[in-house]
């Protein structure tokens, strides 16, 4: 079983470096994104190997679905854009832009000096006794959960995941303020698709979808699963109902999206600052209290979750044609003080 | 050698050809996987490592410290490729002109264009 | 609750709080927002800073578990020095950026490129903010690490937030720098986690990082650290975004985002790593000495306003470097001077420096243009615009009795005490540059007799946000001894 | 005990085959996705071949797990896995006649089939 398991490993190792060689070697993007998404699912396959199936989830969830098809979204956008040429330096990257030889020879055997580097070091680097694991497998009854890593996610290191929802609202935020607006996405509220199979689908999975999330989200505490994995599993279910149309695609400006996108962060920072005057420490609960909060916490932030991910997903725009007014450099370096002088001016 | 091992030395190898794409694909959009790519080998080496070296326990900190690493790493990527839709908006190509270009283009010759 | 426990909370989470109170984009709220972030962040550093006068270092154990298992903020005097310092940047440009964009949604913000995109400048800005609080109190390498990346996505947003091919390219660049550099550092991370199983600053203080793979992360660290300080030579990317970015958001990249980064290196090098090796530290020290001496020569060849203000920076970013030779002059000892004067460098250059993009975003606002002979004669129109820029100058060139003036003479005695006669030369010579170009900018001011015709009033609150910064950095020279006490407390090797 | 012994046995051999079968499956699946000439034949093997492959494994693994929630959500994985598969194969069929793709009516293809899966759009 143990040679068994060893060929596997090796296999996954190979496929991994062979897909992830490939896909930064290769001259076409539609290819370099299949590939993509087939490193990220054999990737949750060695987190699996690892022993690590909360990694697992996320790395196929988000890592290879939710990256991916941000990936094939925005290559939808320039194909759209070209229509059918298929030369277009667009979609197929000829290397003529790239760094002179000599950077590449410079920079390659750098490269494959630090590979040797890391690898004999690491590789040297004997037992150690470890000392936090054990801290942490000892003090797990007290964080009011059962699941070691969302132990450490909500409480051991709670700060940590409230300030990876601030990262996530700030690429909200800055997606949302390159402005792409409303830009129709699927089909208008009222005007469902015609297509039946969909239509079924949409039926069928979207409450098997919610059932899953919710689920996901308490089960967190004491198996793999918890918001993250839930919250991109809930955005899939949104996804679907943008593109058949039930749902009208979210966008920054309606204020209830806008709502729900800060209201996990919100009511995370919130439940950080009730409890100080209790115990003195941002985010300590109070005893007996931990379980119930970190639940609420995770409820907020698996809707939150959802909405930026289906947000993130839907909101890609067309790619316009290039503006004469904005292509060349802009002169004042300040384009608010041109457009305003544009106004006096008109 | 331990199975172990070898996702530690597929994630050293993976980070580091992944920095060298990062580093010399003009395209952007390589230049975004690539940065993917990278991360996913820093996340190799994080979880393969400390499970070698200590391997009588499962640590599940490095586990916290990968979730919320795939969580940025969207996040990077969604900012990214937005901001690189609009470089094509803007330019027409998918590339970052070289930095001299950029230089002699906000003094001199933009300027007078503008006039 | 200890004064620490309550004043870091509201110094990270009150901005944080009000990001959330912006990102409803009301214009009322977007007021609100930036009062509360701007507020609290007063008042919580004031309050750290009176807590660390009057007990010394003090920690908060988030969550209530104290490292190793939990993360712990440390408040020392130079986390606090620089909490204040962004504090007082932050509130002066907030209240800049709201005529700024405020100013326009007048004018209706449909129509104009930007507009809608402007929106997200306080929400954006507000958690810049935290991040760069965060950093400031984080004694975690991991949590380092997520501020890192709010700290990124946020500042390459806030460069985009400018529309032109110029601005957009330039914040693309600036993201993949950052992204690049975060994942050094997170390469880093993991590899001292390997070493060592912990991610406590003060954890790996205590058992002094050696070795093989503690040699690599510092490397992979300090590398990742560099790019997204823009140190020489990997600075290219820093003068198309801090000069394509609209006004407001040039002062806060250029003042505050690049000290994020400085400030871990420091921590990095000297608070974990004990000084690290004495040849890196030279290292680094003439990598400064190149960003000073080549930034300072391009930004005399500059013919945009803004651009030139940008490669000051990466010059002034260089002396920032040469203390780090100058810090440790022989193993295991460590010199006051160099501290504190690198530090107040530091300081005086984020006041300054914010002054001057307000100021010359003032001008450029009153003229719609950025070139240097565009703005001929403008110093008769914005008298207070002028003078900010004039005394932001003087005090980045290190004239007395500004702040600039203290760090730089302070530095220089450690360089006398210790004989390195090169650091002085490179010292010398690059104040020198910073005043010819200085200058440069000034004559062109001046130039004309009488003002441009062609010329839009601008809002008083702009002037005054300038005027203040430019204040500031000339009292803090007088005012510095309290300064230099604050940075003393903790020093170097707090642990 | 012998005769509980023999079953185990005899579920354990059974569950092989199930599962080896199912391999054959994705692997015959697999090849058909490599050597098949268009789009639509290409979607027949993927999707006929994978879920009748997925669906053996499935049975292997439910013979071989005692734990009947467990089972169930085998088999539920099956039939999620099922209604994904047919669906994304309708849609992806139908969009590609709506683009104009047309499907080779005589057997051996025409030159457009020699390309890999990865080259097509």
């Amino acid at each position: 079983m143990t040679a068994l398991g060893f060929l596997l490993d090796a296999a996954v190792v190979l496929l991994l470096v062979g897909l992830a060689t490939r896909l930064l070697l290769t001259r076409h993007l539609f290819e370099a994104i299949v590939l993509f998404v087939s490193y990220g699912l054999t990737l949750s396959l060695a987190w699996v190997r690892l022993g690590a199936p909360n990694i697992a989830l996320a790395e196929a969830a988000l890592g290879a679905g939710v990256t991916g098809a941000l990936f094939l979204n925005t290559y939808q956008r320039l194909t759209e854009r070209i229509g059918d040429g298929p030369k277009s330096p667009l979609l197929e990257d000829d290397g003529s832009r790239d760094p002179p030889a000599w950077f590449k020879g410079v920079l390659g055997g750098g490269v494959l000096l630090l590979v040797l580097g890391a690898g004999w070091a690491l590789l040297g680097a004997g037992r150690r006794p470890a000392f936090l694991p054990h801290e942490i497998a000892a003090r797990l009854p007290e964080t009011g959960v059962q699941n070691p890593v969302t132990g450490v996610l909500l409480n051991f290191r709670g700060y940590d995941t409230l300030l990876e929802i601030a990262v996530l609202v700030a690429a909200m935020a800055g997606v949302w303020s390159l402005d792409r607006g409303s830009r129709r996405f699927g089909r208008a509220r009222g005007e469902p698709d015609e297509d039946p199979v969909l239509h079924a689908l949409t039926r069928f999975a979207v409450p098997v979808t919610v059932v899953t999330a919710v689920y996901l989200t308490w089960v967190g505490s004491t198996e793999p699963g918890g918001a993250f994995q839930a919250g991109s599993l809930l955005a899939g279910a949104g996804v679907l109902l943008t593109v058949a149309g039930v749902l009208p695609p979210p966008t920054a400006a309606s204020r209830p999206v806008r709502a729900m996108v800060a209201g996990g962060m919100a009511g995370f920072i919130l439940a950080g600052i009730a409890v100080l005057p209790l115990t003195g420490q941002f985010l300590h609960y109070p005893e007996g209290w931990a379980y119930p909060m970190i639940l609420g916490i995770e409820a907020l932030l698996t809707v939150s979750i959802a909405v930026v991910l289906v947000e993130l997903f839907v909101d890609v725009p067309a790619v316009p044609e290039p503006d004469p007014a904005l292509e060349s450099v802009d002169p004042s370096g300040d384009p608010l003080g041109r457009a305003l002088r544009g106004k006096e001016g008109s | 050698m331990n199975p172990v091992d070898l996702y530690m030395l597929a994630g050293i190898v993976i980070t580091l050809i992944a920095l060298y794409a990062a580093l010399t694909r003009a395209h952007l959009f390589w230049k975004v996987l690539a940065i993917n790519l990278m991360g996913t080998g820093v996340f190799l080496i994080l979880l393969a490592a400390p499970s070698r070296r200590t391997p009588e326990i499962a640590d599940p900190l490095p586990q916290a410290m990968v979730l919320t690493g795939i969580v940025v790493a969207v996040a990077a990527t969604a900012l990214a490729l937005g901001i690189a839709l609009r470089v094509i908006a803007r330019s027409g190509l998918p590339f970052l002109p070289d930095g001299d270009e950029e230089d002699q283009g906000s003094g001199g010759s933009a300027g007078e264009a503008s006039r | 609750m200890t004064e620490f426990e309550l004043w870091s909370t509201v110094v990270i989470f009150g901005p944080l709080l009000a990001s959330v109170v912006a990102l409803s984009a009301r214009p009322a709220l977007l007021r609100a927002g930036l009062v509360l972030g701007s507020l609290s962040t007063l008042v919580g550093s004031a309050g750290l800073w009176r807590a660390v006068a009057l007990y010394g270092p003090g920690r908060h154990p988030l969550g209530g578990w104290g490292q190793p298992l939990g993360i712990e903020l440390w408040i020392d005097g130079f986390g606090v020095a620089m909490l204040a310092v962004t504090a007082l940047v932050g509130a002066l440009t907030s209240l800049y950026a709201n005529s700024y964009f405020g100013d326009l949604s007048e004018l209706s913000v449909r129509d104009s490129p930007a507009g809608r995109g402007a929106r997200f400048f306080a929400p954006l800005w507000l958690l810049l903010w935290t991040a760069l609080n965060g950093i400031y109190l984080s004694a975690d390498l991991f949590n380092l690490y997520v501020t890192l990346e709010i700290l990124g996505l946020s500042a390459a947003a806030i460069v985009t937030l400018a529309v032109s091919r110029q601005a957009t390219v330039a914040g693309m660049r600036y993201l993949l720098v950052s992204l690049i550099g975060s994942l050094l550092y997170l390469l880093g991370v993991a590899l001292l986690y390997v070493q060592y199983g912990t991610l406590s600053l003060e954890g790996l203080a205590a058992i002094g990082p050696s070795g093989p793979i503690p040699a690599i992360a510092l490397a992979a660290m300090t590398v990742g650290m560099a790019a997204k300080t823009a140190l020489f030579p990997f600075h290219a990317w820093l003068p198309p975004a801090h000069a394509g970015a609209p006004a407001p958001g040039s002062a806060i990249l250029s003042a505050l985002v690049v000290k994020g980064s400085f400030f871990i290196l420091v921590r990095l090098w000297f608070s974990v790593y004990g000084g690290g090796s004495p040849e890196g530290l030279i290292l680094l020290g003439v990598l400064g000495s190149g960003a000073i001496l080549w930034g300072s020569i391009l930004a005399l060849r500059q013919v945009s306003l803004k651009r030139l203000i940008a490669y000051s920076t990466v010059a002034q970013l260089g002396y920032l470097f040469v203390m780090f030779p100058l810090l440790i002059p022989e193993p295991r000892l460590w010199n006051a001077d160099a501290w504190t004067g690198g530090l107040l460098l530091a300081i005086s250059h984020a006041l300054a420096k914010a002054a001057m993009f307000l100021a010359a975003g003032n001008m450029s606002y009153a003229v719609a243009e950025d070139r240097l002979t565009s703005i001929s004669g403008v110093a008769h129109r914005l008298p207070m615009s002028f003078f900010a820029f004039g005394v932001g100058g003087l005090s980045l060139a290190g004239l007395p009795p500004s702040a600039g003036f203290v760090g730089k003479w302070l530095l220089l005695r450690s360089a006398f005490e210790t004989a390195h006669w090169t650091w002085i030369a490179v010292i010398a010579v690059g104040g020198l540059l910073t005043i010819a170009y200085v200058l440069k900018v000034l004559r062109y001011a001046l130039d004309r007799d009488e003002a441009p015709e062609d010329f839009r009033p601008v809002p008083r609150r702009m002037e005054w946000a300038a005027a203040l910064l430019a204040l500031a950095a000339m009292a803090l020279g007088v005012r510095a001894l309290e300064l230099v006490e604050l940075l003393l407390v903790g020093g170097p090797f707090p642990w | 005990m012998p005769a509980d012994l023999t079953l185990t046995l005899v579920m354990e051999v059974a569950s092989g085959i199930l599962i080896v079968a199912g391999c054959l499956f994705f692997l015959a699946g697999t090849v058909g996705l490599l050597r098949f000439p268009d789009l639509y034949c290409r979607l027949h093997a993927l999707t006929k071949a994978d879920t009748l492959g997925l669906g053996l494994i499935v049975a292997g693994l439910v013979l071989q797990n005692p734990v009947w929630p467990a089972r169930l959500q085998l088999v539920l994985i099956w039939i999620l896995a099922l209604s994904a598969a047919a669906t994304v194969c309708h849609l992806l069929a139908r969009s590609s006649l709506a683009a104009g793709i047309e499907p080779i009516r005589e057997p051996g293809g025409s030159s457009a089939g020699v390309t890999s899966a990865g080259e097509d759009r």
